[in-house]
């Protein structure tokens, strides 16, 4: 299941929908606004998708993570608009009969969806100033609020 | 012919709109869309090496050709998650 | 945080004691039982413990882990007696400014778990057998619920 | 002196009961500890290779002595999580 949503995320429904008799391992995934970035301080997030597409290349990862694991459930939801110090902006499930599936699948999941999906996140610097971020080969990553 | 290229995040922040509309040859590829965007909006210079392009929601090469009335999407660096 | 419990693992407030503006990343894991095994079906398992043992195993696996990660929280909470098929016998939370500690501490720690722990579990099979799950190097790890 | 030994899990099981004690000379290892209860019970005997030993909720090895009154116990393979 993928979501692109402009409400918190509920994480503890998106978890009973992964409790099942078929699964022995659920791994959660949440990225959650951070307020520190390089001894910089973050007032707030938001995020903004070319949601067409957004939501297709959501589509095509849980399509290839399904293919690639035997996962009995494999959900991706990413908040829109402001997303508060301590919320969470995306959320990943990945539940399997055993561990090392469901970590490996959480885990190329959330990579993925950092290199592909068009999906992009405003700092609000605690300074008032405001930065789109648009990571770069040559930019260091962790002076966005990346985690 | 002409194409309205959809702006996102700081593509549309450095030109202030959503879309652009570029005049091109029929059969134009993405490559030269790039080089015209490049001459005509020197404001989106410094971002534009880095971004890539969607055709129709989907991300194509440099030598892909431009179908008419297709909606294509400038994609800066994604920073989602 | 560690604890060994009788009632049901409540995910919800584990992780909403996860988020915290300090966290970028929150990764939770959950050890669910299993309905086949090698198509042999479970009817449900128990858990017991050397209870003393196991709480300062698991206090040292929370402080280990603690010193090689920049962990902003670090729970592992183990259900004890009857786990029902779905349920969670075990759940363990790693949260971090960024995912790669949340997630290399997460896998450790159930890694390390499943190793020093004096925890056991005891199959009831749907045939009406049971029998007290002990891994030995020449045993297949997998013909036990393992997840 | 005399040795009392937790027992759990398959190991309980087998023996069927919570703890076994085990006269033992005293300062003797968890070695020797080992091959008396391998010697007075051979319902153990599939098991024991198989299983560490704990003083005083620490595994140990096979040449720790064990103290005067020591809680020893008994720690066949863990299969918790």
């Amino acid at each position: 299941m993928i979501q692109l949503t402009d409400q918190p995320i509920d994480s503890t429904s998106l978890l009973a929908q992964a409790h099942s008799p078929d699964a022995g391992a659920i791994v959660l995934f949440l990225g959650t606004t951070r307020r520190l970035t390089n001894g910089r301080e973050t007032r707030t997030l938001f995020y903004d998708a070319y949601e067409e597409m957004a939501r297709k290349e959501l589509a095509n990862l849980e399509a290839e993570a399904r293919e690639r694991w035997a996962l009995t459930e494999c959900t991706i939801v990413h908040r829109l608009g402001e997303v508060p110090l301590g919320e969470s902006s995306v959320a990943i499930v990945a539940a399997s009969a055993h561990r090392r599936a469901a970590f490996e699948a959480g885990q190329w999941l959330i990579d993925a969806l950092k290199e592909r999906v068009p999906i992009w996140k405003q700092e609000h610097w605690a300074d008032g100033t405001t930065d789109w971020v648009h990571p770069t080969p040559v930019a260091n990553q962790e002076a966005s609020n990346d985690n | 012919m002409n194409v309205v290229v959809k702006l996102f995040a700081g593509a549309r922040e450095l030109v202030g709109k959503d879309e652009i509309a570029v005049e091109i040859g029929s059969g134009a590829t993405i490559g030269e869309l790039r080089e015209h965007i490049f001459r005509q909006h020197a404001e989106l210079r410094p971002l534009l090496p880095h971004v890539m392009f969607a055709i129709e929601t989907t991300y194509c090469n440099e030598d892909t050709p431009i179908p008419e009335n297709a909606v294509v999407a400038c994609i800066p660096p994604v920073s989602g998650g």
